[in-house]
């Protein structure tokens, strides 16, 4: 088998949704243009990812939970996280709405209708960042959703492309981010329902992996990557990013106008 | 590596810990499994055995075929399955999808190749040393196969193993089908593959270890049977 | 014995009409042509490898000749199978034990569980392998195989059997019974075709005698004719004992 | 379902459009998977036909074992070589982790025990009729495994398939210590689940068949080269 | 002749002491012992079932005696087996061609490249079988696979030589070649132990009469002796042909 590690690459552990939006098959040709440096992603679930990081088989570790970010720098496995954009998380459903919550802004209200009519809901159940973001949604809506008794929760335990594809088998509400959204393409009867509520907001961490821990890290090419996302340049192509016409990033670091 | 450690201290509490979450998944693995496993071999053993005793145009490229099914993807299984009994597929009004019996299906249709194929060639074996007394007492194309599979039972027992451990390790159809849902369609392998995410490695190591224990047991106890029957009945 | 084509089942006459077996570019069996008229006993001679257990395979229908046809009474010798008993040279063992390879024929020719129980207690008997019926077939000594074989061909008294060496391995004693099973056989109007190395026994069993010798049918006689002075040289050195080639 | 016939026409249009970064998966997959059966037959055959062939305490559950680990699930095996090769792992200074080279190993591990298994199974049976003329004739241990491999070659040719289809329809263990890194560890199967989680059912349905034609293909060449060499050698 | 250990490479005296043999809770043989001290041809015979093919699996070490030992010049059966060759009843062909079954034989012993290839071709040529060298052992005849196995217990001119029914399905003139090469060998000092059915070849070649029966060794005896009068009622019947219980 040939050797594969370039003059000069890098691996960057990140999660599947933001594999699959397919930013990174946007963005890494165009870095790799500018400096020359080879990037590697493993898209894994946000546990698997800071756990890779943490075992130093990554250079920079690029995710979306930030409690976990902030926890894996001040543990000293990351040099420092960079803020680099965000998007946001919306409510799918049938487009029947049982629930009758289209058009909504309010993300708890929407899933306090759902729970009080019983439509089939499906969660990632699988501890991720959205699995998360909807947990907290619901104790703000004061539904027990996992309570005993609950044949309309479906917890699917998988990644968002997983739930998705269960949710459109099934007819069911999901909560995703928007970009996988976007790109997903077994929609069926799926629609977005609810969205706009700022809890939905979803930001995205770049970090380091700390040298100091892991020699091997390739340092400098990682930091020149985190410099590259969170310079001007970067942070314009990140918002000049379109999935079907539609902007599915906003660029955290620098204040740049969307260009439409 | 205290992972490993981790992992056989995980296991072992998982285990001690009489979790009914546990046992729910352990029980319904084992049913989608050897149900599945069943299935495939009433269908997979005469399929296989017949295509070993049977000539006909075309029956070495369906051999081709048959042992190249071995290596059937499962997610690709798993999608067909899913089109097939969505609500919007041609099945979908049985309302199957998401349900053990789609687990079944997929898995049955993953494992029948495989012992089909292994049985095949177990049978064409023992064909070559029947072959001339069998059509010599006019025996038809039935009851050779049912004498070829009869006195080649223990050999395929292998066959079935070899089905079993391919049904109960797999994760990539169930997932689609099934859907991994909590108390409904949670099985051992979807569970691994939900802990991995997760990062909890320890637990996922811990529940593979059940899970090849758990195949170790079923493994002994079908030796144990054939050989108890093969002493007992020759 | 005149020709009885009742006791014989319709089998007879039995036709071999230009037959030729090949494998690769070689003739096993060379353009042979004989009948069987009559229930006679037939003895086919012929050296090692003269081709006489592809004859009797071919006779029965488990080869199909590359050239020529064989028939018997007008049937192709598939259609007739189950009215002929075959003994092969190198018998095959079910992994069954004795009985059960036995019962194995009984129930493949579609015979109902009570007669079969009679059946098989008989064959056990009369092969003298009552003892070893539980036994697995395949640890049966090389005589016991050889008895069960004859056994499970006798079984449902075919109208014909055909028998390939069929007392090479057995003890003088067994030897002895298994001629006389034969004589009794041809006597009820059976057609006996065998095989046999043993000159004396064909002499003693042979009302007719094939000598076959590189895939060819060279004489097909008499006994009495062949063994007071075979035609052919070939067949005078193999009754004499000698190597032929 | 215009599903499967969007499948087709993908499948179609993805081989007819010569995709380079298609042409690179297919070959990546078919590099890793043969060289990890080829790795797996090395080991196993002989391993196999050793446990076949020897008698010594603790044999039989080592043959349980043996059948029960070709139900070793992927993930698990993808996981335990994961920590392994991992940087902080016993072997992590080798960097092998998220490379080909890590993917052949899993597969080997995942494979060896399927053709060794089977191995064991088919040697064991052409032993019943070989054991007692190698042992008169003296024959040692080592003789005998390399004699009995050498008749049995075409036989073992389905066990060696089977472990081929196991390899090549792999997912879980090669997704872990792959990564499915675009351009470098991104395999057929590893493209097919990603596809399905983006809900391109099509795309990832056309590959599968890709992936089947590609498995049929392989058992042909090895059945014909089988049956060419049968044929010629005997 | 006289005891040769020189010849017989230090394999004799053979002694059987207070052998049995037992599977499940049968003894299939039972209680034989016996010596063989010189290199005279030793014939062992008895009925279908005696235990005449255990008892030579027994003295080359394929099987281990329940109860009793074997020892040939001292040492165990193991140890001596090369330096014996055995013709199996029902010979195992390789799925070889017949030179590659011969050669297999002797790449078992170690022999090099040169040295097979011309024993191999020696061994064909005094088999008969040389027109079948490419061929598949197991399309053989059942006189070709005899002879086959019988070229290659002979190959290495093995100083012992153990033969179960070695030519039961030889023509006349094979079945004569073979005696013949029985005793020559003999006469170069080798020491041949072999069953027969064929009372007029143990008449032939017997120098030495072993009479087993269910197991049990009743007589063992000089040959001329035995056959001028049996001691043992049922060998007395045995060789006249009655069937024996
Ligand atoms: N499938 C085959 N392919 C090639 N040659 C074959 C095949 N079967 C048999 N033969 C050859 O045909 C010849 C005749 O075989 P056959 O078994 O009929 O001999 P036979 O007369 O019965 O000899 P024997 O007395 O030794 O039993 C032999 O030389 C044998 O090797
Ligand atoms: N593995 C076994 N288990 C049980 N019985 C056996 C086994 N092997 C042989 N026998 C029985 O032991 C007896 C002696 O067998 P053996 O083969 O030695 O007879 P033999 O004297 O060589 O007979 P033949 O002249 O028919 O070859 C037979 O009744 C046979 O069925
Ligand atoms: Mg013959
Ligand atoms: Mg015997």
């Amino acid at each position: 088998l040939p050797a594969l590690a370039a003059a000069e690459s890098i691996t960057v552990a990140s999660t599947t949704s933001t594999e699959n939006s397919g930013l990174f098959e946007y963005l890494l040709p165009k870095f790799q243009a500018d400096t020359g440096i080879e990037v590697r992603v493993v898209a894994v679930g946000t546990g698997q990812a800071i756990r890779v990081a943490k075992n130093g088989d990554a250079d920079v570790l690029f995710v979306h939970h930030r409690p976990s970010e902030d926890a894996f720098v001040a543990a000293g496995y990351g040099v420092k996280r960079f803020a680099v954009m965000h998007n946001d998380f919306v409510i799918v459903g049938p487009a029947s709405d049982p629930a009758g919550i289209k058009g909504g802004d309010d993300a708890a209200q929407a899933l306090a209708a759902i729970a009080s009519s019983k439509s089939l809901f499906a969660s990632r159940g699988d501890d991720s960042g959205t699995h998360k973001k909807e947990l907290s949604l619901w104790q703000t809506a004061g539904v027990d959703p996992a309570a005993s008794g609950t044949s309309w929760y479906r917890e699917t335990g998988s990644g968002m492309g997983a739930t998705l594809n269960t949710a459109s088998g099934m007819n069911a509400y999901a909560l995703t981010d928007r970009a996988t959204w976007i790109r997903f393409g077994n929609k069926g009867e799926l629609v977005i329902l609810a969205q706009g509520d700022p809890v939905l907001f979803n930001p995205y961490g770049v970090i380091l992996i700390s040298p100091e821990r892991h020699p091997h890290v390739r340092a400098d090419a990682g930091q020149a990557f985190i410099d590259w996302l969170v310079s001007p340049p970067g942070q314009t192509l990140i918002g000049d990013y379109r999935i079907d016409g539609e902007p599915a990033f906003f660029p955290d670091a620098i204040e740049t106008p969307p260009t439409e | 590596m205290n992972d490993f450690s981790n992992a056989l201290s995980t296991a072992f509490a998982l285990v001690t810990s009489l979790d009914r979450d546990l046992f729910e998944i352990v029980g319904l693995s084992l049913e989608i499994s050897l149900t599945a496993v069943l299935v495939a071999t009433i269908i997979g053993l005469p399929a296989g055995a017949a295509l070993a005793l049977s000539r006909f145009p075309g029956r070495r490229p369906l051999i081709i075929v048959l042992n190249a099914l071995m290596g059937l993807p499962p997610v690709v299984v798993g999608l067909v399955i899913y089109l097939l009994l969505s609500r919007s597929g041609p099945l979908g009004s049985y309302g199957l999808l998401f349900t053990p019996t789609a687990m079944v299906i997929a898995q049955s249709v993953l494992v029948t190749p495989i012992i089909a194929a292994l049985a095949r060639q177990t049978v064409a074996d023992l064909h070559e040393e029947y072959d001339e007394h069998l059509r010599a007492i006019g025996s038809g194309p039935l009851q050779r196969m049912a004498t070829l599979l009869w006195d080649g039972r223990f050999r395929l027992l292998t066959a079935i193993l070899a089905g079993f451990g391919r049904a109960i390790a797999e994760v990539g159809a169930v997932l689609i089908v099934g859907g991994n849902i909590l108390h409904s369609t949670r099985v051992m392998t979807t569970t691994i593959a939900l802990e991995t995410s997760k990062g909890n490695l320890a637990i996922a190591l811990g529940l593979g270890l059940i899970l090849v224990t758990l195949a170790v047991s079923v493994n002994a106890a079908a030796m144990l049977l054939g050989e108890t029957a093969h002493r007992r009945y020759g | 014995m005149a020709a009885d084509t009742t006791d014989t089942n319709g089998l007879l006459p039995m036709v071999v009409d230009a037959v030729s077996y090949r494998a690769g570019d070689q003739a096993l069996i060379d353009h042979v042509s004989f009948r069987l008229e009559d229930s006679r006993r037939t003895v086919i001679l012929g050296p090692n490898g003269a081709g006489k257990s592809v004859l009797l395979r071919l006779c029965h229908g488990l080869l199909a000749p590359s050239a020529g046809a064989i028939t018997w009474g007008g049937s192709t010798p598939a259609a007739t199978m189950k009215r002929r008993g075959l003994v092969f040279q190198r018998p095959v063992m079910l992994r069954r034990s004795v009985a059960a390879n036995i019962e194995h024929v009984l129930k493949t020719q579609g015979i109902g569980r009570d007669r079969r129980r009679g059946l098989v207690s008989a064959a056990l008997d009369q092969a003298g392998l009552k003892s070893l019926a539980h036994r697995q077939a395949r640890t049966l000594s090389g005589g016991e195989q050889q008895r069960l074989a004859i056994a499970r061909a006798w079984l449902l008294e075919p109208a014909v059997v055909l028998l390939d060496e069929p007392t090479a391995n057995l003890d003088p004693g067994a030897t002895r019974a298994v001629e006389e099973l034969i004589i009794r056989l041809g006597a009820t109007g059976a057609k006996i075709l065998m095989t046999t190395h043993d000159i004396a026994q064909a002499r003693r069993l042979a009302e007719e005698v094939m000598f076959l010798h590189h895939g060819r049918l060279l004489e097909h006689r008499p006994a009495v004719e062949f063994f007071a002075g075979p035609r052919d040289p070939d067949a005078a050195d193999f009754i004499a004992g000698q190597l032929i080639n």
